[in-house]
């Protein structure tokens, strides 16, 4: 198995789906002759031309706009937002359309797409590059919401994405897209949307997280293991709609602890959900409060700052380390 | 260049073949078979009372908020008209007339007005999209439908519709410019009837037209008598033809009237003058087609129009009984989220259904909960 | 003092403070000759010309974003949203603009605006027009979403608003624009953004909502009263965002139970986001699990079956009821 | 009607006054005072060797990723050039020439690029707004504050850019509209260099010119060569006084070329040929002005021009120093957001200061915590 990024591990998949079903279109701005800003779309326009491969105007809104309707007709549409905060352009047709025809028709219509964006900080990048938008997305029923974590994931949640009958948004953490390489099998592979993971095995606290925090969050299970001596359970959502609930609450059972890690805005962020999740279900086996390391309720700072805003790995311990001893 | 004029290639005119005296210009005629202009007849006058029946319906409770579309019939037919079953149909709201040319059913259609998604759900076999609600939105998903049969190499063409008050929003421009850029086979129809509810459309945007938006695009516009159905039909049917050829999108502007208020939740009196409407009413495309029929062509009898009466007014019975007698199915909301339901949503139903099935807990008082002091 | 519906009360603060300050203005489709189409926005260009209350084209995005320019210069733009789910059009503007402005340039221009719009179900309106939005505003810092629950709060919170040195979303439940009356003082009056307030006492379980839902959820509680002997207390916490922890936390140490009850879909949702903060502060209070009254993780239904959808009397007490005797 | 061309009254035009040689159309040169024309000599110089030294930096990881604007100085330059101090500029990111001639400190611009909000604040007294990312949605506010002259009876005038990639979005056409509709004193450039990163502008929109979109809102526009200074003056100095005394706005279209890469972040021979790029060198503003004042007007000697390079290089220098010395306050984020910080906020900030001053809590081992199962 050959040692891959996840940039190449995403491409892998999406050259695997072009050949195999020619309904399969990527779609956005610079995918093609520039072959993505992050190269997530490499070699693609050359293997399959200009009408597979599709370099659009500037224009997000019709980017899912018109992927809708060539979803309608058959297409699997696979449209890049170059940018996270670049998605917000488009908002009116995901909620409007992408995520509603299906049920407005009652299934007379659907819309098979996938709409990736790169999300989250760390790359140093300028305003609106940074975002972390997935608890808007994951608000909107009608869409799943698939966060993968690294390279092997990635590719195999992608391509279960484009496989899938319904639209989803599948929101690639961008600090991860050349931290590390992972194996990833030659053949095809899947994962299940909507199931998470047992990222790491503990029984002191749970630790929630997803995406671009599944790495830093691992990293404090090991520092909570050798400095602390806590045995933390590490949870990789994969998906936050539909999100894991079995999964949550069998590790809070055993664990009676938890912190939720993400790097969204923590007002209305998905850790409210999955705590409300533990409590509807798990409440009696709570040994304590449930902290959240989040990214704070400001605007994602400049990037010079930027590092200061985002959950890391002290301040994981820290909160994971407090939530143990309370 | 050091400093001159800038020319600009697009194709910008106007045009009209029947006047509102019913006499036509005989150049311009494009000569349809008797056969289908009483069918065209049928459908008009048809959209006209069943437009009646849904006002009057909403009057009495039977559907909700309902939108008129009386003296707009001729438009949308006559862009019907110059498709191919397997063309693509993509309306807003005030496209009814089209919609049934299409085979669109009444009953399903005044499904949408009572309130059922089923209303939305297009018979099979119709290549068309439900009625749109937010405005202009369609001419995105229009757009991917008509670059779905270029990407295909399918000759079928896409027409959309919108409104005046519709091109003032960023999803016209935008879908326009993807249009024009992939050459995509597209008739977008502006049905500019003055007013978008209660916004003149001189203050909805500055142009003298809504056709010389064509030139944005680099693409070609025309400007129509939007009451005028053979007009209509001459300027669609060469925006078809040309579409189906390769030869990318064209942009209609039909000039039209709303006669009625916008929707039945709202009062026309509070921004125009009666005297507007009474100016309109003249130009109204039934009577002018009726005329036309009746008089120039004299093949509009009075026992053929009876006839045809009939035949709408059972139609439009039927429809409604069909509509009343729809049996809403209160946990379909849950099975068409998704092919598969989630376990979160199997949960929310399971939910719904202890509720509405089981109602309230029994009333045998509670005894004092354990207070929280007692427990921590 | 007048009885007044909340639309009589909205129009009363409108106009005040049009009257007050010449910086108001008020813009949006149909408000103007049409005086909106609910009326809000009544004799204000009779009074105030077409320069004051402004009829634009129909262009979301460009209503809040132009009325982002008129805020640097010093006005103070009540845009109205002809419906909720048409404020997705402006969605780019308001995140990428209305909110971030001060933040962006360190004070130098900020955006005192008011984004005005009505939401929520249960008048029999067609798509589109009945969305709860409040979640997806509520997550964006730089934003205060304020959801006024009968006229006198409602007039209070708009004048609020207006004179508030930051933008407002200001959710206006439309099911209670005319549904009830209320005596409104004639001399202007604010309530502090950000406070909520108990609108019922009791000590058994606590009701917690907002804006459209306080009313049933009152009646809830009487019939709680009435035929289980269960005294409930109710929260009408007003805004979302900011969001009167202080009060949810305070109510919780002495009922030990909760249900929170909103219209919105419950994944991601406002409703999380109130059970995080009470587990973060109070879990060791907590009696029993908290239940969500909410919509369901659907599109709300055609308005046919919206009824069924939406919480309602009968959820509330079902729900407080099992809550109670957990 | 019955089919007749549309006339539409829309005036375009297309001009140039300075041509690649440094030769001036006598009739067409706005004849500028010598002293004005050395100033915007200098800023022009100075932008391009502020680009160079920020690009420099860029590379030693001094600043963040840069959006360079070579060959693009004299549009921006000559737009800022008409306007009065209490004029609007409402700048894309590739304006900096026209952001250094209405004041703005070099040491700030760098702090923009060097990930920092302050570099966004905007010196007090000048009317202008910080660097715009979301591609054309500086369009919509640049509208509201040109807007804001008109609605206080003022006669100021507000100039905004974007680039050719930014006229297929929504958001461009909004505002046009929008200021069309309501004749607000804007002028509208279009820097169109022939790149939306990638995208040539043949495929970014099938308009032949991008100024002919001007007709879709019924104003004027007019095409200019983008790189030739004076006749950016002629054109922006036409406009602003037209938009000055209440004609509206008018759309410029600026024809230049992206000498440089979109950003540090791409790489140009992905997409484009060194040919194409060689052919514009002969075109490039800077030589071209640089010829007109030394051979034409006779005013640039070389002892001028070392005296003015002396001083550009000490003002970047002492900029770069401004920027180098700037200390981040970690906490602004928390006291920005709003007037006053949310009691949430506080608590954050509370959070984020523990953390940043005490750091991990000790690392006494823990005993073992209670399993769950003790506690149910
Ligand atoms: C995006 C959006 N904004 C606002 C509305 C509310 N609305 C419904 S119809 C309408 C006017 C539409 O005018 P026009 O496009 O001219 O169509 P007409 O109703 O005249 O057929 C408005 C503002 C909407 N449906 N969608
Ligand atoms: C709304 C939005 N979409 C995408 C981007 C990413 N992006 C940054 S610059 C750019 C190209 C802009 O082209 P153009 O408008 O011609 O300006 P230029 O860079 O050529 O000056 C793109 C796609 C963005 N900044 N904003
Ligand atoms: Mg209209
Ligand atoms: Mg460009």
């Amino acid at each position: 198995m050959p040692q891959m990024t996840m940039v190449e591990a995403l491409n892998k998949a999406l050259f695997e789906l072009m050949a195999e079903d020619k309904n399969v279109l990527v779609m956005g701005e610079d995918v093609g002759q520039d072959e993505g800003v992050f190269r997530v779309t490499a070699r693609l326009l050359k293997e399959f031309g200009p009408d597979r491969c599709i370099d659009t105007p500037l224009a997000e809104a019709a980017i899912v706009g018109t992927a809708v309707g060539l979803a309608i007709r058959g297409f699997r549409p696979v449209c890049e937002m170059q940018f996270d905060g670049f998605s917000y352009q488009a908002f009116h047709h995901t909620e409007g359309h992408m995520r509603r025809f299906r049920n407005r028709t009652r299934g007379r219509y659907t819309v098979p797409m996938v709409l990736r964006m790169p999300y989250g900080g760390g790359i140093r990048a300028i305003e609106h590059h940074s975002e972390a938008p997935e608890a808007t997305y994951a608000h909107l029923g009608g869409l799943k919401v698939v966060m993968p974590s690294g390279p092997r994931n990635a590719r195999a949640l992608l391509r279960a994405a484009i496989l899938d009958p319904d639209p989803v948004v599948f929101m690639e953490p961008k600090a991860a897209y050349r931290a590390f390489r992972e194996e990833v099998p030659d053949e095809p592979e899947t994962l299940p949307i909507g199931k998470g993971q047992v990222a790491r095995e503990g029984k002191d606290v749970t630790l929630i997280t997803y995406a671009a925090m599944v790495r830093p969050t691992l990293e404090a299970a090991e520092e909570l293991e050798d400095d602390y001596g806590i045995d933390a359970e590490v949870l990789d959502l994969l998906s936050v709609s539909p999100m894991d609930t079995d999964l949550i609450n069998a590790s809070i059972r055993k664990t009676g602890r938890a912190v939720v890690v993400h790097e969204a805005p923590r007002h209305c962020g998905v850790g409210g959900e999955i705590i409300a999740r533990i409590v509807e279900d798990s409440l009696m086996y709570l040994e304590a409060p449930i902290k959240r390391v989040t990214g704070y309720d400001t605007i994602i700072p400049f990037f010079a700052n930027e590092r200061t805003w985002m959950p890391d790995v002290g301040k994981v311990v820290k909160a994971a380390v407090e939530t143990v001893r309370f | 260049m050091p400093r001159a004029k800038l020319e600009v290639p697009c194709k910008l005119e106007k045009l009209s073949v029947l006047d509102p005296d019913g006499k036509v210009d005989a150049k311009l005629d494009p000569k349809l078979p008797d056969n289908d202009l009483l069918k065209l007849y049928k459908t008009m006058w048809q959209t006209r009372l069943l437009d009646e029946r849904c006002l009057h319906m909403q009057r009495q409770g039977r559907i909700g908020t309902y939108g008129p579309c009386k003296g707009q019939e001729a438009t949308p037919l006559g862009v019907a008209y110059t498709l191919r079953k397997d063309d693509w149909y993509v309306p807003s709201y005030r496209e009814l007339a089209g919609c049934l040319w299409r085979g669109w059913k009444i009953g399903r259609y005044m499904l949408w007005w009572g309130g059922h998604e089923e209303g939305s759900q297009i018979e099979e076999g119709v290549n068309d999209t439900p009625l749109a609600v937010p405005i202009a939105s369609q001419c995105q998903y229009a757009m991917g439908i008509a670059w779905a049969s270029k990407l295909r190499g399918e000759d079928t063409v896409c027409a959309a519709f919108c409104g005046d008050g519709g091109t003032s929003q960023g999803d016209f421009h935008e879908a326009l410019n993807f249009a024009a850029v992939y050459k995509a086979p597209m008739v977008m129809v502006v049905q500019n009837n003055g007013w978008a509810i209660s916004l003149p459309r001189d203050k909805q945007t500055a142009a003298q037209s809504i056709a010389q938006k064509a030139v944005a695009y680099g693409i070609d516009g025309i400007q129509i008598d939007g009451n005028d159905i053979l007009g209509v039909i001459v300027a669609a049917r060469e925006a078809v033809a040309k579409a189906r050829k390769g030869g990318g999108p064209t942009l209609i502007e039909a000039i039209t009237y709303r006669m009625a208020m916008h929707t039945t939740a709202d009062d026309p009196k509070k921004y125009r003058s009666e005297e507007e409407v009474k100016a309109w009413e003249p130009k109204d495309p039934l009577t002018r087609f009726r005329k036309y029929l009746a008089q120039t062509k004299k093949i509009l009898t009075d026992k053929v129009e009876k006839e045809i009466e009939t035949q709408i007014r059972e139609e439009i019975d039927e429809g409604v009984r069909i509509y009343e007698s729809y049996e809403l199915d209160q946990y379909a909301m849950f099975h068409n989220m998704y092919e598969t339901p989630t376990p979160e949503l199997r949960r929310q139903e399971a939910e719904l259904r202890d509720y509405l099935e089981n109602g309230r807990p029994d009333e045998t008082p509670t005894e004092q909960s354990p207070t929280a002091s007692e427990r921590v």
